[in-house]
């Protein structure tokens, strides 16, 4: 006799609710006549985020480990989690809304009449909205996923639409393309990584189950779990881009077009931090001795090298992809704090560099000549003339990433470096330190050149965003620059919700 | 101790009046001149009031002190602002109001043909102030404010023309000496209040016995450095000549009666601190002998009529200093000294400068010569000036100068013998000098190569300079009468605590006085006697070319001190780009080159990429290993 | 036969296809590495299910064969779409990005 | 909210009204920041008339929880030592306006921005002064930087944005460090009190000796960057070039007095033990930035360069004054602190309008100013003469009561420091010759003196130079009650004189 899988719907209602956003989507593609569908598609992605975040306002309180059997466990920071990728999420999807950046018909070969024929038929894309939801329910997932399996199936469901949607570049395709390409390749390889791992910890531990592993501790074969620790490492190091895992971020971050790359930057390292931590604090978290040196270092290089290799950025993209390789050892240093200080401090700092980065790349897509967005940082030059405000915000983002007091940036390094600190890790914090002066640099030259260079005869200029960019920049600003000034809105619910059930 | 209101006004007067000519602008330009000299006459006036008072009163209650506020007080280093009028600083205040008055009136007419005459004035009056400041404060730290202020005022003055550069380097030079002096007194007040906790003369002098004798010297010698600077003593002379760039008046007030003599004022004020260290002393005595006869010697070269007088000046003001370091009895000679010596240096002073109104500004006196008949009233000053200078009885110097003379031979042993035999040299090189200017000067061929004949200088430059020649005729007699001045002295400088023996009776030493004073006087005469020439002689001998040149002491500076200096500005401005600025950009470079050298780890191929994790996957790998192994 | 040697042979085809991702320039290829991989992950798990007497890791492989299909389709997609711009799937060639 | 929260959040406020003024009305705003300022001014006179001189705590105290996660709060007050560096800012910052009225028509930007920056500036100011909260400290620490830097790098000179991106960045470094501290600090306190940034509980922290070194030298340094002490002060010349007088005025006469306020509220109330570990190489650095900046000032041909080298040399004084741990020395460096204040913005805004009439910095262009214009020459001679310590000028006193206070604890030091007077001369008088003495040299003869507003700008900054030089009472009275109470918290009581009393 079959017994039904006890499942909390919800729990899971959140994710359940995206899923089925995305498949609508799907449907809506299938059947919709293309007048009508981006319309529509926008509606569904911002109803289906509302709805999630609503549903998980209201499970706000409750928690399980068996969610949907033993796979998911629904805690307090899980649900933090989740709602931080809504959020970011909403606000995404209104940069991604502005069609001006995607292709228009992804299978047209650049350059090719029939791309200019769909150009001109003003043809979209839209089925980058159904893969933006999958992505999404799949971050969501990731970081409440309690086993290996989950895990696993999690982090294939957010990448797989992400691969796909970092080739959709409007303009210049190839280099749209190829990301995809490295994007996959580099991913599936990694992936891999993470699958043998996760086949040797199950080795270990006769469990796929993050506390069952947990329970196995120093009971049997070392190896296994060596080898199962370091290769899962490395599946999550990929994503959250820590050096030497980090070589695809700067490619994609390129390549991919802006409102994806700011998506992905944000919501990708909240769902991978978000299950690194989980992996970390409940599976491994016997294990410490193992790994906390391990991640001690990487952090280390992390921070260091991301912050040395973006001075010598030239593109704007580029230079935003180390330093978010940068502010990933930063989260590190939360990771290995093993504390409720440092989850209460990845959560902050999650939340605001999420929003900030979005922000960011939000701006980045404004500024344009007539053949689509200028990232070359030189044409960069005196836009603070030519546009005072967007120049002005982004200035306030650059100084919110390098950590200037006053900002969300700030309070997220103070909190973090404040629990590795606290946990012993004063090296981290030192490196820490010494690595956002040098991060500083790069922040403060872009500034420099925005505002305090004579803008040369170019044709760049800042276009006014449509009213979905707007909103979405605006809204990710405010937040961001009420987070520095009253970080207690965030901290006390972080404080609230850093909490994982084992 | 009594107490007066009127001292603060001694100072506030010039201060205010000072301050008005300089704020009010050129709407004072009628007017300014003769409020200064008001107010300076006003300053005498209460000063003579408080002498005369002073007077009357019995020996020990003849102080009298004010105090004006709190000025500094932290933890227990308390200094209040007050002045302090004594025995030895009512001297000073007569002299300074007095001879300050005079030039005051001379500088009026002398003047009188300056645009800047106001600011002129003014600088003359912030003088007064300071100067006074300097006399009356109660404790070392306002006798330093005074003490800075007479520089600033000197700076000021000495700069009065400062269009020129010339004179502008001048300024600055004295000032820069003057401040090298002052670290001196800033050092002894630090240490003096490190040992006594106290800066005030009262104070210290209270517990001076308790001190240390190492402690004693040290603020000794300190004090002495100070001196040095103010009073243009060797090693620190060399602004003084320079100095001269400033209108003659200044030089007269300034330059030779008062400020200069600051030093010796110092040196007495603290009387209580060098009796106690004889090594301070010593140093004193070597440096008062050797700058008598330095001032003497470079006086025998200058053809500037100003310089030969400055010279003059530092070799008289040597004779001062040296007298203060003989000790209790010497303190009051050189007070005499520089009393006498206020008069006729002021007297000379005012009369080169009448010489200089009536040859249009020429100072040279190669193009002098037989001016004294042009300028009669002129050249019968000088002359009774000449006579107080080179000491000849019943003039002023004599009495001041053969005490002090007497008094170094009497110091006793080979000490007084060599301090005797100095004293007795200079002067004998100052009747040489002396002589040489009045000869170049007043007789002899006229050698201005002009038409223009000199003319005699207005009443009123005549007028002041008459007073002090009455001065310079009468002071001495009338300071040493019945040892008037060592008696008055006695309650500030303890004077004839020991006595020595005599090491010749006074009138031999008088005889012997006067017996090289005529040697020096004919060896003036014969040397100039008869027609000069208009250049000065090129081929003179080594030591002349030395006096010429002050002796090299501004060679020595400028290669001692300057250049290196120079050099050192230049090596650390390098220094300062090329290492620690360097440093700086070094950080900012290597972060930039490590930057695009890793950069280059990027190279576009996912298979490196690739590579890049497998080999990160293993290193974690070996790096656990080894951590559990 | 020693159950070990089952998991030396997942290690085998791990570093086979781990190399090859790197030593080979053709995307399909490349790719198929990447399926080597996760097929040696499948083979490690079912023998670990094996040797832990539990059926959790056959379940996995079910699931990893499933997600690996639908990277196949994901990936086939993107590499295709390289092709018909370029006229070539060396990996090589796709190196514009970087510095 | 008291009386010092007006007084904090008043620019601010000003800044946000001003914001409002359409940037073409550039007059208007002018006025209305002056006014702003100069009621802040009133208002901070104000907070002296209520400020009692015998309490050494901390008054106008006030405490909101701002982020209570880190026990985090918006605490402010003041004691001696605060209230005249508040006092020197707020009364500085109106005259730098008035002093300084077209020095924004140039700008990259509009008046306007200038003008909010610098009432922006002026509330951090006052607050880094006020805070009695490390984490508030370091947030108006740092937060500070960012409108000199847009200051220097939008209304500045020459090579304005690299200077800006020097001292932004030199800064930063050091203020980082500083964090890396103040993190410390607080898990330090974590773990023994409970997580407070308070400074009354921090100072009674028990921290071990290599810790505390530690901790030590991350606040040091970057105050030490901050005042700069040699050899952290290559920024400064090349930020005081490159700025606006006004700018410099701000940057040399507060800003950087948080360096040497933040050695005295923080390095030696918090680390007594390591202050006195570090002291020997502390006064050895103070010696040798008074002896180098003079010289290095000496060798300079621009006048800003000149006046930003004598800063470093005045703030050799200071720390020496600051670690010399006398009262004395505590005093004298506080009180110098506020004349240096007051010397430099005479010097700077003085010459600020010699270089604007000129239309040059360098020291060789002028020539024979005291004819030409004579009042300018006059301020800039007065402000000369405070610069080198000049008996009866505001900086006598201090300078002194540094190297006494110095010299009974340190006599060789102090010794060492005199020189510093000598070299003060030299470094006054030598740009004084060659800019107002000598022969009017071409392009100088037509400058005009200074006009009425100019006058009116500069007038009260003489009289509070010459004043507090005859009459320093007053602000000593405010300043010693806390500076002896820092010395004694030190673990140090005044050295005794031998003899005597």
């Amino acid at each position: 006799m079959l017994i039904a899988p006890s499942l909390i719907y919800s729990l899971i209602a959140p994710i359940l609710i995206v899923l089925g956003g995305a498949l609508i989507g799907v449907l809506v593609e299938a059947f919709l006549s293309k007048a009508h569908r981006a319309a529509v598609q926008i509606t569904i992605s911002i109803g289906t985020l509302l709805l999630a975040l609503q549903q998980l306002w209201r499970i706000r309180d409750l928690s399980s480990t068996t969610a949907a059997v033993n796979s998911v466990t629904i805690d307090k920071a899980g649900i933090f989690l989740q709602a931080t990728v809504v959020v970011l999420a909403l606000v995404a999807v209104l940069l991604i809304a502005d069609q001006e950046n995607f292709v228009a018909q992804a299978s047209a070969v650049p350059g090719s009449n029939e791309e200019k024929n769909s150009l001109q038929e003003k043809s979209q894309q839209t089925e980058i909205f159904p893969l933006f939801l999958f992505a999404v329910a799949g971050m969501m997932l990731f970081p409440v996923a309690s086993d290996l399996i989950t895990l696993f199936v999690a982090l294939e469901v957010f990448s797989l639409p992400l691969y796909l949607l970092a080739g959709l570049s409007r303009r210049r395709r190839l280099l749209s393309q190829e990301s995809a390409l490295k994007y996959f390749l580099l991913g599936a390889y990694s992936s891999a990584f993470f699958l043998f791992g996760a086949a040797f910890l199950y080795g270990y531990s006769g469990t796929i189950s993050l506390s069952g592993i947990s329970a196995a501790a120093g009971s049997a074969n070392n190896i296994f779990l060596l080898i199962g620790i370091v290769f899962v490492s490395v599946g999550l190091l990929f994503k959250i881009g820590a050096v030497p895992f980090h070589s695809w971020t700067p490619d994609v971050y390129q390549g991919a077009p802006t409102p994806i790359t700011g998506f992905m930057a944000a919501a990708t390292k909240v769902a991978a931090f978000g299950a690194l931590l989980r992996i970390f604090y409940v599976g491994f978290a016997q294990e410490q001795t193992l790994w906390r040196p391990l991640i001690t270092v990487i952090a280390i290089i992390t921070m260091l090298f991301g912050s040395l290799v973006a001075i010598a950025q030239r593109d704007v993209k580029r230079m935003l992809a180390y330093s978010s390789i940068a502010h990933a050892g930063f989260l590190l240093s939360g990771v290995v704090a093993l504390s409720k200080d440092g989850l209460v401090a990845s959560l902050f700092y999650l939340f605001a560099y999420g929003l900030t980065t979005i922000a960011a790349f939000g701006i980045i897509t404004l500024v344009r000549d007539s053949s689509g967005e200028v990232t070359d940082l030189n044409r960069w030059i005196g836009i603070g003339k030519k546009s005072p405000l967007v120049a002005g915000s982004f200035a306030f983002i650059l100084l919110s990433f390098a950590g200037i007091p006053l900002t969300s940036g700030f309070i997220g390094k103070f909190a973090i470096f404040s629990s590795a600190y606290k946990s012993g890790y004063i090296s981290l914090v030192v490196v820490g330190v010494l690595s956002s002066a040098i991060a500083a640099f790069f922040y403060i030259r872009v500034i420099i050149m925005m505002f305090f260079t004579d803008p040369v005869n170019d044709s760049v200029s800042v276009v006014i965003p449509s009213v979905k960019s707007r909103i979405s920049i605006i809204v990710a600003t405010v937040i961001s620059i009420i987070l520095g000034l009253m970080p207690s809105l965030l901290l006390n619910a972080a404080t609230t919700y850093a909490n994982f059930i084992k | 101790m009594q107490t007066s209101a009127n001292l603060v006004w001694l100072i506030a007067l010039p201060l205010f009046s000072s301050a008005i000519l300089l704020l009010a602008g050129k709407r004072a330009n009628s007017w300014g001149h003769v409020m200064a000299t008001i107010v300076s006459a006003s300053a005498f006036t209460i000063g003579f009031v408080e002498f005369i008072a002073m007077q009357s009163r019995a020996d020990e209650n003849r102080a009298v002190a004010q105090k004006l506020f709190t000025w500094i007080s932290v933890g227990s280093f308390n200094v209040d602002a007050s002045l302090l009028l004594d025995q030895l600083s009512i001297c000073f205040v007569l002299l300074i109001t007095g001879v300050g008055t005079l030039i005051h009136i001379y500088s009026i007419a002398y003047m009188s043909h300056d645009l800047d005459r106001r600011r002129f004035f003014a600088y003359l009056n912030l003088f007064i102030a300071a100067m006074l400041l300097l006399v009356l404060g109660d404790s070392y730290l306002n006798l330093y404010v005074g003490w800075e202020g007479v520089g600033l005022a000197s700076y000021l003055l000495i700069g009065f023309w400062n269009q020129k550069p010339a004179y502008a380097t001048a300024a600055k030079k004295a000032f820069v000496a003057n401040r090298v002096g002052d670290v001196g007194l800033s050092l002894a007040i630090m240490i003096a209040f490190a040992t006594f906790g106290d800066v005030s003369f009262a104070g210290i002098k209270e517990h001076v016995e308790h001190a240390s004798s190492t402690q004693l010297t040290a603020i000794g010698l300190m004090l002495l450095l100070a001196a040095c600077g103010k009073s243009a003593q060797f090693p620190l002379q060399s602004w003084l000549g320079d100095a001269m760039a400033g209108p003659t008046p200044v030089s007269a007030l300034i330059h030779a009666a008062t400020m200069v003599t600051a030093g010796v004022y110092l040196i007495t004020r603290s009387n209580f601190i060098f009796d106690e260290a004889p090594i301070a002393q010593l140093m004193v005595l070597i440096v008062g002998g050797i700058t008598l006869l330095f001032g003497a010697i470079i006086g025998t070269a200058k053809d500037d009529i100003k310089k030969a007088l400055a010279a003059s000046t530092m070799s008289q003001i040597g004779y001062m200093i040296l007298a203060t370091g003989l000790g209790p009895i010497g303190y009051a000679f050189a007070i005499m000294h520089l009393l006498t010596h206020g008069f006729f240096k002021a007297s000379m002073f005012l009369g080169a400068g009448s010489v200089m109104h009536g040859m249009k500004d020429e100072v040279n006196m190669r193009k002098y010569g037989g001016i004294g008949k042009f300028m009669p009233i002129t050249a019968l000053t000088f002359g009774l000036g000449y006579l107080a200078i080179i000491g000849v009885p019943p003039f002023a110097g004599f009495y001041s100068k053969d005490k002090i003379i007497e008094t170094a031979f009497n110091a006793g042993g080979m000490k007084g013998l060599a301090l005797g035999i100095a004293t007795l040299l200079g002067a004998m090189i100052t009747a040489f000098y002396m002589t040489r200017v009045v000869i170049l000067t007043f007789f002899g061929n006229e050698r201005w190569g002009h038409k223009d004949e000199p003319h005699e200088s207005p009443a009123l430059m005549l007028i002041p300079i008459g007073l002090l020649s009455i001065g310079s005729i009468a002071s001495g007699f009338i300071l040493s009468k019945g040892e008037g001045l060592v008696h008055w002295l006695e309650p500030v400088v303890n004077p004839l605590k020991e006595h020595h023996d005599e090491f010749l009776p006074p009138i031999v030493v008088s005889l012997m006085t006067l017996t090289v004073v005529a040697i020096g006087i004919l060896i003036a005469v014969s040397k100039y006697r008869g027609d000069q020439l208009a250049q000065a002689p090129e081929n003179v001998s080594v030591l002349t070319k030395a006096a010429r040149r002050d002796l090299f002491q501004d060679d020595l500076n400028e290669s001692v001190f300057m250049h290196p200096g120079q050099t050192l500005v230049r090596n650390i401005l390098n220094i300062d780009y090329l290492v620690l600025d360097g440093l700086v950009r070094a950080v900012g470079s290597v972060s930039l080159t490590a930057g695009s050298r890793l950069r280059s780890l990027q190279n576009g191929y996912v298979r490196s990429y690739a590579l890049l994790m497998i080999i990160g996957a293993l290193a974690l790998i070996a790096a656990i290993w080894v951590v559990t192994a | 036969m020693a159950i070990a040697n089952y998991l030396y042979l997942s290690a085998i085809l791990f570093t086979i296809g781990a190399v090859g991702v790197v030593i080979r320039r053709n995307a399909i290829v490349v790719f198929m590495c990447i399926e080597l991989m996760l097929n040696a992950a499948n083979l490690a798990f079912v023998t670990f299910a094996r040797i832990n007497g539990n059926l959790q890791g056959q379940v996995v492989a079910f699931f990893t064969m499933v997600v690996a299909a639908c990277e196949v389709v994901v990936g086939l997609a993107i590499i295709v779409t390289i092709y018909r711009s370029r006229r070539s799937i060396s990996v090589d060639d796709a190196s514009l990005l970087k510095r | 909210m008291n009386l010092l929260t007006i007084v904090g959040v008043l620019p601010l406020i000003s800044a946000l009204l001003i914001a409002f003024i359409p940037s073409k009305n550039a007059e208007l705003i002018k006025r209305a920041a002056f006014a702003a300022t100069l009621v802040v001014a009133i208002a901070s006179i104000f907070l002296v008339t209520g400020f009692d001189k015998s309490v050494t705590g901390m008054q106008y105290v006030q405490s909101n929880t701002w982020i209570e996660a880190f026990n985090i709060n918006f605490a402010v007050g003041i004691d001696g030592i605060s209230l005249v560096l508040i006092l020197l800012s707020t009364i500085l910052v109106p005259i730098v306006i008035l002093a300084t009225w077209h020095e924004s028509d140039l700008g990259r930007w509009s008046s306007k921005s200038f003008y909010i920056l610098i009432l922006v500036l002026e509330t951090l100011m006052i607050g880094v002064f006020a805070a009695t909260d490390l984490f508030l400290f370091y947030v108006f620490f740092e937060a500070m930087l960012i409108p000199i830097y847009f200051l220097i790098g939008g209304y500045g000179t020459g090579n304005k944005s690299a200077a800006a991106v020097k001292f932004l960045l030199y800064s930063l470094f050091g203020g980082l460090l500083m964090l890396a501290s103040v993190i410390g600090l607080y898990v330090i306190a974590g773990n023994q009190i409970g997580a407070t940034f308070d400074l009354t509980q921090l100072a009674t922290l028990e921290i071990d000796s290599n810790t505390q070194n530690l901790l030590f030298l991350g606040f040091f340094i970057a105050f030490a960057i901050k005042a700069p002490l040699w050899p952290f002060h290559t920024w400064l010349p090349d930020a005081a070039k490159a700025a606006t007088p006004g700018t410099s005025v701000l940057l040399l006469g507060v800003l950087d007095k948080v360096g040497t306020y933040g050695m005295i509220r923080f390095c030696i109330a918090l680390f007594p033990d390591a202050s006195k570990t570090f002291t020997p190489l502390i006064i050895t650095l103070a010696v040798i930035s008074i002896i180098y900046g003079a010289f290095m000032a000496i060798g300079q041909k621009d006048i800003k360069g000149l006046i930003a080298f004598t800063s470093i040399s005045h703030f050799g004084f200071i720390t020496m004054g600051i670690f010399a741990m006398t009262t004395q020395g505590m005093s004298g460096a506080n009180l110098y602190m506020v004349n240096h204040g007051f010397s430099t913005a005479a010097l700077f805004l003085v010459a600020g309008w010699m270089m604007m009439r000129r239309g040059s910095s360098t020291i060789a262009d002028f020539g024979g100013l005291q004819r030409v214009t004579p009042v300018m020459a006059w301020t800039f001679f007065i402000a000369g003469m405070s610069g080198l310590a000049l008996p009866g000028l505001s900086s006598f006193v201090s300078e002194f009561l540094v190297l006494v206070g110095t010299y009974t604890r340190y006599p060789v030091a102090a010794v060492i420091g005199t020189l510093g007077i000598v070299l003060a001369a030299l470094y006054i008088l030598i740009p004084i010759q060659k800019t107002l003495h000598g022969p009017i040299t071409s392009g100088n003869e037509n400058l005009k003196d200074l006009n009425l507003r100019e006058k009116i700008a500069i007038a009260p900054v003489i009289l509070i130079i010459v004043v507090m030089g005859f009459y320093p009472k007053p602000v000593l009275d405010i300043i010693n009650p806390t500076a002896e109470k820092v010395v004694v918290n030190a673990g140090f009581t005044d050295p005794v004189a031998k003899v005597g009393k």
